[in-house]
């Protein structure tokens, strides 16, 4: 069909500091481009994911756009029930002749991050904050162990959980503490995939003086100094992608994933951080970066098999 | 040994951080129910003055300034809860869930609209906030072990509003213990009639008791966003508002014992927060969930064990008319 | 004779004509943040209602989430008639889910759907009771305050089943912590199907099968309440506990029974949702339902006719909402959100603060008071 | 009826010039659809006692509550000491000098004695400070009029007549010129009455004014200066106390002749269906509230049960009816013996045959919130009268309590009414008929009377006499001194919650009875022996 851009955010809402944000970044950037503007929707609950998208379809838009795994029944559904509608799915597989499913290797780029947390730690320590606890949030952190542990074998890696309800990816306060108590634990490069805790997170290492990384999008400007870097998943891009190339009439539906390789995922090098990589640093880290893209490296997909054990 | 005291006083200086707010609105609702007025809106009033704090502090650039407008919002969220339930008779627990509601909506509302952060406030200077405070000597000290590191990181380093929070404890019981005001406030909420019949209005008692409650609610959210944090984030109170309300029924409508109640909260969320991840010998690791719930299951424990019945104010929630 | 003698409000005055008029007063505070926000609230409020009766996918949406809070509004105004405060409905609901859930992932192959039916009921009651038992046996005998306890419970329930979901019920091989979808025999008919047998099409929506028994449900508490010696015991027991015990009534037992029947109540939100909607056990289903309860009953009076009508309105909030969010960029969903909460405002808090005026009103329009007959 | 002016030159032999201390001019008031008062006038001289009788829900609550601000006339004026006065709130009344002392007692019941006082006229914004001065200041009023009260106790573990004594001082701590007093003596003893007008009579010796609400018009007659009457929210009538008599006022109070002696004839005891032995209840303090009493009731027999209130009636009526478990001793009721191995809740005491009549209506005889109907059935729920298998049979409740209202002439005669919409005295109709319509073999009586008015006493009285006669063994307890003596076929005289003597109903005569509650007399031979007799 002709060319109206949806998009069907999830839970988390366009504002979510990570990937339902990434998305909206990237789509507003296209807006701004090519001056088209896109329909969208926030869910609210676990029943409007399908009627959104459902919706969405039944208005005429086309590509229909969701985002994070939990919409993938939703789509799958409605994709079978509009067939010549296109549909994308962003952290989610759905195999349906007219639906594109963008899945990233959040592994490889926590893998980096955790080398170059791993280097800059004096203590040996390093520490994870992860908001909810589900598969997608233990796949960054088996990653980011993986890496740290490839740096430096005698690494300690301290996780931890911000809590068991939505309310975990919005809770700076709590984040805060998790990394106040991890530092007390000698902890001194912290790591955080915790959405909005994040932001709780990064200010406790920029006011206890000690390093942070961001994650999905370059937060480095947040705390210039502690910001050690950020790992980036680049769902702007892959959004962005998404409706430029229906916008072209090139919508390709089947698997995307997006690595190392394909620059999907990656680490921020930029002027706030730059003073904090030492060249070493860096070179261990493009090292790195080329071993698994030539696959010397595998790094381990908690997500493959729920497990964690490199 | 060392490292397990580290641990020790890290636990106990997260405690005091994560019961401020706690505390804070403890006493507010003290205040609020002591008079005869539910108030299940503390979590709404704490957040709606977080997000205004930050944005004022933000603005001009003051802590204090924040600090005051925080206030304000709380104290009018309260006035607004008064007018239900106070002069419209209307339901408290309804009023505070509309509150609650209706805050949760519009500090996202207006935080895009003012701040386009998709909700969240600039994050802010740090002299927009209320920084640790460190004590004399508390360097030299700490060489000492355990009282050392104890004064360094359990009595000195935390933020003005942390010393405050406790104060505001000890004021609380005076004034609900010592003072003409505490004594009506008690008669209030026990028994309107008597306090009527004595010549004493009732409303505008419950009014000043419920404003009270804004101004300290208003401090616990100037405290997530401008102090314990460096800017507002949706939601952020996450809950705690109803934690202090059930700290302060742990503490039986009394300022000690549910400031206890508050700590002792904080005190096994910071040991939690730091197990974590441990590995018992034997079971192997804990599930992260299960220590996450061991606060809330040691609190029913707690409850159950050690504290008797615990016995409202009479006149709580019933509103005050004459002519049944 | 005097001429102050005022009338009272005639009762259709009181249990229509003021909801009626503080739903119009909510929606004229609404409508001004609206036009605040430079739309036209007209148009808003016709999106609103549309969206919620508009066409037929839009009626069961609306009646879908009706379902949920006749459920969870019950469950609280059971437990107030004994004077005690559920506020563990959200909880209850998610555990409740969790019965079902486990019962068809064990059964859904094996057993046919009428027997699957009365099973997963039972879980779901089962379930939702056995998370209450707990408060309920503590605030029996130990006296411990309901309120803290309940919610503690929410907050347990919330990392037991992120636990079980991510650990244990997940489906291998699947990214989202989810259980496998149950076979097509353990689904609670769609309404759409339902009406499908009897030749009447109409559009797919979640509404299900469960809204029936959210109807028995609440004959079933009217009968319970106000028509059985339980129901009056309990009642008895929440008015006045010291001619409870002088009538020797056990109050603990009814304190138990009350809790228990509340916490079943919840369940059932979980059988709408797991068997009725997403046919798998999924985290954060409940989704506030358990706390909008709290607000459902006592709008509704504690009653339920009036719960189904405070249902009615939430559900209308709820679809109504999203439309306007959907519709209207501007219309962000926590704008929606802070509308919901104005309404909640008048017409659940500020019930009665125009009830004076229309009494004035009333006694105006009284030709000629006749005088007041008197008692005793 | 008698216009204002006429009215106060009666009253006023002495000072002519000086204008009534109260003066009220129609006041009306309406709550809801019921005109509670309704063009009330009404003067009373300064230093008089001015006493109001009246039917209960006459409007005498009402029109006081008025008097003090509580609630707001409809219409009318009032005049304090010749001065037309706002009364908008108890502030303007305390202002004026007026002090009340309601008939539900308006006290914070977990506050001290002297918390409640100081309540409203603390000395500064300090507590300490008011503390300390409300002390001393106490200290003399309670010496100047012997109104002796634990300062530092609790209120709600007083007994009801030291709790009104704290409503009194309350008053006279606030510096009451006007003094009101509804009911005040429902719930005293003798001796607390005599004690109580003692207090009265100084005052009114120093110019206070003071106002009577009473249904007893002994006291009217022993007291009082002036009276009016009351009905229908209206003043019927005022007297001067030395111009008329009882049987005039209970006449134009019911607007109709009462006799206020009940005749009955003699008790011919039959079987026992009531023993107890050595009973004992412990309280939580593990104070001896009830301590090791003994007695027999017997068919056909009243035994009454006088004593100051807090002497352990309340605890033995509440441990017969299964309310209060025994701590020690035991009772056979009706063969079945209850003691601390066998305890019974007050269900299965009712199953036993034994009625009870709470001496307090609103905390345990009804549900104020449920009507008439369901009221009429609470403790009697389970009866499969009222029953089907699963469904109550509201028809059959409905019946069932207008029947009651009927024999027991419950009025308003409407089983919907809310329980709480009836006056005191109507509740209490509904409770006895209550209890008494099965005919119980065992019946519990706790104040019958208390706060009703004449004609319904008379009724009552009937009424309970009446069962006597049917073969019930019947357990009175009553702090109405004649109302026992006059019903009581042997009475129990308790203190401390120990018996302390018994007299037989013929020969009790108010004075040693009155000793024997304050233990003042020495054990007398008159006692148990003949007790099991
Ligand atoms: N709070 C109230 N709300 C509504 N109606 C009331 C209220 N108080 C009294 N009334 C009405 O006013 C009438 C007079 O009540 P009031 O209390 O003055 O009677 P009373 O003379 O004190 O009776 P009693 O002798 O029982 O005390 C009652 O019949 C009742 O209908
Ligand atoms: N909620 C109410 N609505 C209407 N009338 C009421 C209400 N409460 C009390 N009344 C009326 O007030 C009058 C007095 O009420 P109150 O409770 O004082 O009775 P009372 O004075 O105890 O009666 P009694 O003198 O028989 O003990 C009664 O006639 C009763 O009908
Ligand atoms: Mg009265
Ligand atoms: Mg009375």
């Amino acid at each position: 069909g002709d060319f109206k851009p949806a998009v069907v955010f999830d839970m988390g809402g366009k504002f979510d500091k990570s990937f339902n944000e990434g998305v909206y970044n990237g789509v507003e950037r296209f807006k701004s481009e090519a001056g088209t503007k896109y329909r969208e929707f926030e869910v609210t609950n676990e029943t409007q994911r399908e009627q959104a998208i459902r919706k969405m379809a039944q208005r005429g838009s086309n590509p229909v756009l969701g985002i994070g795994f939990a919409q993938g029944p939703a789509i799958e559904k409605v994709a079978t029930e509009f067939p010549d509608t296109n549909f994308a799915i962003i952290d989610m597989v759905v195999d349906k002749p007219n639906v594109q499913s963008i899945v990233f290797k959040e592994h490889e780029g926590s893998f980096l991050v955790g080398v170059l947390a791993a280097m800059a730690s004096k203590s040996g320590k390093v520490g994870f904050v992860g908001g909810m606890d589900i598969p997608l949030i233990r796949k960054f952190a088996c990653g980011f162990a993986q890496g740290a542990k490839h740096a430096n074998a005698d690494v300690e890696v301290i996780q931890n959980m911000t809590g068991s309800t939505p309310s975990a990816w919005n809770d700076p306060g709590r984040g805060a503490e998790l990394t106040k108590g991890q530092f007390d634990r000698g902890v001194d490069v912290v790591f955080a995939a915790a959405g909005g805790t994040g932001i709780g997170v990064y200010q406790a290492a920029a006011d206890a003086g000690k390093y942070a990384i961001g994650v999905d999008s370059n937060q480095n400007h947040l705390h210039p100094g502690t910001m050690l870097t950020s790992m980036l998943k680049r769902v702007d891009v892959a959004a962005y992608n998404v409706f430029k190339s229906s916008s072209e009439g090139k919508f390709v539906p089947g698997m995307n994933v997006l690595g190392l390789a394909e620059g999907g995922v990656g680490w921020a090098l930029d002027e706030h951080n730059e003073k904090l990589i030492s060249a070493e640093m860096k070179a261990a880290v493009d090292q790195a970066e080329a071993d698994i893209i030539a696959g010397k490296i595998v790094v381990q997909d908690y997500m493959s098999d729920n497990k964690c054990d490199y | 040994m060392e490292d397990l005291i580290n641990i020790a006083i890290s636990t106990l200086a997260g405690t005091v951080r994560v019961s401020t707010p706690l505390i804070l609105c403890a006493m507010a609702g003290l205040f609020s129910e002591r008079s005869g007025i539910i108030d299940i809106s503390l979590e709404g009033k704490m957040l709606a003055a977080a997000f205004v704090a930050a944005g004022v502090a933000y603005v001009t650039g003051s802590a204090w300034v924040g600090l005051g407008g925080g206030i304000l919002i709380a104290v009018g969220l309260s006035l607004l809860h008064g007018f239900a339930c106070i002069t419209h008779n209307g339901n408290h627990v309804v009023s505070g869930v509309a509150i609650n509601i209706l805050v949760s909506g519009l500090t996202v509302v207006l935080g895009v609209v003012w701040f386009h952060q998709g909700g969240q406030t600039p994050t802010l200077p740090q002299e927009a906030r209320f920084l640790p405070i460190h004590f004399p000597l508390a360097e030299t000290l700490s060489e000492i072990p355990v009282i050392g590191p104890f004064y360094a990181k359990v009595i000195s380093g935390h933020n003005l509003l942390v010393y405050l929070a406790f104060a505001l404890v000890a004021v609380t019981s005076w004034v609900v213990y010592k003072t003409r005001f505490g004594l009506r406030l008690r008669a209030v909420g026990e028994n309107p009639n008597a306090v009527d019949t004595a010549g004493i209005s009732v409303t505008f008692l419950r009014y000043r008791a419920v404003m009270i409650c804004g101004i300290l609610t208003g401090i616990a959210g100037t405290y997530l966003s401008v102090a314990q944090n460096a800017s507002f984030v949706r939601e952020m109170s996450a809950g705690q508002g109803y934690i202090a309300l059930a700290a302060m029924i742990f503490g039986k409508w009394r300022p000690v014992p549910a400031m206890l109640a508050c700590l002792m909260f904080g005190f096994l969320d910071a040991v939690s927060i730091r197990l974590q991840g441990v590995v018992l010998p034997g079971i192997g690791e804990v599930p992260v969930q299960f220590i996450q719930a061991l606060p809330y299951i040691l609190t029913v424990v707690l409850l159950a064990g050690f504290i008797g019945k615990a016995i409202a104010p009479k006149a709580i929630g019933v509103p005050y008319v004459k002519e049944r | 004779m005097s001429t102050k003698v005022k009338k009272p409000l005639p009762v259709w005055a009181d249990v229509a004509l003021i909801p009626l008029i503080n739903i119009l007063l909510a929606l004229f505070v609404a409508g001004l943040i609206v036009l605040a926000i430079g739309e036209d609230p007209f148009e808003a409020l016709e999106i609103l209602i549309l969206g919620a009766f508009g066409y037929e996918e839009s009626l069961g949406y609306t009646l879908y989430y009706t379902t949920n809070f006749i459920f969870t509004g019950l469950a609280v105004a059971v437990a107030f008639h004994a004077s005690l405060f559920n506020i563990g409905g959200e909880g209850q609901a998610y555990i409740g889910g969790l019965g079902v859930g486990l019962i068809l992932l064990a059964l859904d192959g094996i057993l046919p759907f009428w027997m699957l039916l009365p099973l997963a009921i039972m879980a779901a009651a089962l379930f939702g009771t056995a998370w209450v038992a707990v408060p309920a046996y503590l605030q029996a005998y130990r006296g411990s305050h309901i309120v803290i306890t309940t919610i503690m419970f929410n907050f347990i329930a919330y990392f037991l089943m992120n636990y079980l979901l991510v650990d244990v019920i997940k489906a291998p091989a699947q990214m989202s912590p989810e259980s496998r979808v149950f076979a097509d025999n353990a689904h609670m008919p769609f309404m759409h199907e339902i009406l499908g047998w009897f030749g009447i099409e109409t559009a797919a929506t979640p509404l299900n099968g469960s809204l029936f028994w959210a109807v028995v449900c609440c004959i079933f508490v009217w009968i319970f309440i106000w028509r059985t010696r339980w129901g009056y015991m309990l009642r008895t027991v929440g008015q006045n506990e010291s001619a409870a015990q002088y009538a020797g009534i056990d109050s603990r037992k009814i304190v138990m029974v009350a809790l228990g029947i509340s916490g079943a109540l919840a369940g059932f939100v979980g059988m709408n949702e797991v068997m009725g909607v997403h046919h798998k056990v999924l985290l954060n289903f409940v989704a506030g339902y358990g706390f909008t309860g709290i607000a459902v009953s006592l709008m509704g009076r504690n009653h339920p006719v009036g719960i189904v009508l405070a249902s009615l309105l939430f559900g209308i909030l709820y679809q109504g909402g999203a439309e306007l969010a959907f519709e209207i960029p501007a219309f962000s969903r926590e704008f929606v959100v802070a509308i919901q909460g104005l309404i909640i405002l008048f017409c659940g808090a500020l019930t009665y603060m125009c009830k004076p005026w229309i009494e004035g009103l009333f006694y105006m329009l009284q030709s000629d008071p006749k005088p007041a007959e008197k008692e005793a | 009826m008698a216009n204002t002016e006429t009215l106060v030159e009666m009253v006023q032999p002495e000072s002519e010039s000086s204008p009534a201390a109260i003066n009220l001019r129609g006041i009306s008031k309406a709550f809801g659809p019921v005109q509670a008062n309704d063009d009330v006038n009404l003067s009373v001289p300064k230093g008089t006692i001015h006493g109001i009788v009246g039917e209960n829900g006459a409007g005498k609550s009402t029109l006081m509550s008025i008097l003090y601000g509580f609630y707001e006339a409809d219409r009318g004026d009032i005049y304090i000491s010749g001065k037309k006065t706002k009364i908008k709130n108890s502030t303007d009344a305390i202002k004026a000098g007026i002090g009340m002392v309601h008939q539900h007692f308006m006290l914070v019941d977990n506050f001290t004695v002297l918390e409640n006082i100081m309540l409203g006229a603390e000395s500064g914004a300090m507590l300490s400070g008011s503390i300390a001065a409300a002390r001393t200041e106490l200290e003399r009023l309670e010496r100047e009029y012997g109104l002796f009260v634990n300062l530092d106790a609790i209120t709600e573990e007083l007994p009801v007549g030291e709790q009104q004594r704290v409503e009194i001082l309350k008053a006279l701590y606030r510096g009451a010129e006007i003094l009101i007093l509804d009911e005040p003596t429902g719930v005293l003893t003798p001796q607390e009455t005599d004690q109580l007008f003692k207090i009265l009579d100084s005052l009114r010796s120093q110019g206070v004014t003071v106002i009577l609400i009473t249904h007893k018009l002994r006291e009217i007659m022993a007291i009082t200066n002036n009276v009016s009457i009351m009905r229908q929210g209206k003043i019927v009538a005022d007297r001067k106390t030395s111009e008329t008599n009882r049987e005039e006022l209970a006449e134009l109070m019911v607007g109709r002749k009462v006799r206020i002696e009940i005749d009955k004839d003699d008790p011919n005891p039959q079987a026992m269906l009531l023993d107890v032995d050595n009973l004992t209840v412990t309280d939580s303090q593990g104070i001896d509230r009830l301590d090791h009493v003994s007695f027999g009731i017997r068919a056909g027999e009243i035994v009454g049960i006088a004593g100051v209130s807090g002497n352990g009636q309340s605890e033995l009526l509440e441990a017969l009816s299964g309310i209060q478990p025994v701590s020690e001793g035991s009772f056979v009721l009706n063969g079945v013996t209850v003691n601390a191995n066998n305890p019974k809740d007050a269900a299965e005491i009712r199953d036993l045959g034994c009625a009870h009549v709470p001496e307090d209506r609103l905390r345990l005889g009804l549900v104020k919130t449920f009507n008439a109907a369901e009221s009429s059935i609470l403790g009697y729920h389970l009866d499969p009268a009222y029953n089907g298998r699963i469904l109550t049979k509201p028809d059959a409740i409905r019946n069932h309590c207008a029947d009651l209202m009927e024999s027991f002439d419950v009025r308003p005669r409407d089983p919907s009414l809310k329980s709480a919409n009836f006056s005191g005295g109507n509740q209490q109709k509904l409770i006895l008929a209550r209890e008494m319509k099965d005919k119980p073999s065992v019946l519990l009586v706790g104040q019958p009377t208390r706060g009703v008015d004449i004609g319904a006493i008379e009724f009552i009285h009937k009424q309970i006499v009446a069962m006597r006669d049917e073969g019930s063994a019947i357990l009175l307890v009553s702090v109405e001194l004649d109302e026992v003596m006059s019903l009581a076929d042997r009475i129990l005289v308790m203190f401390e919650g120990r018996i302390v003597g018994e007299v037989s109903g013929k020969d009790a005569d108010e004075k040693t009875l009155g000793l024997m509650m304050a233990n003042a007399l020495p054990r007398n031979n008159k006692q148990k022996q003949e007790g099991q007799a």
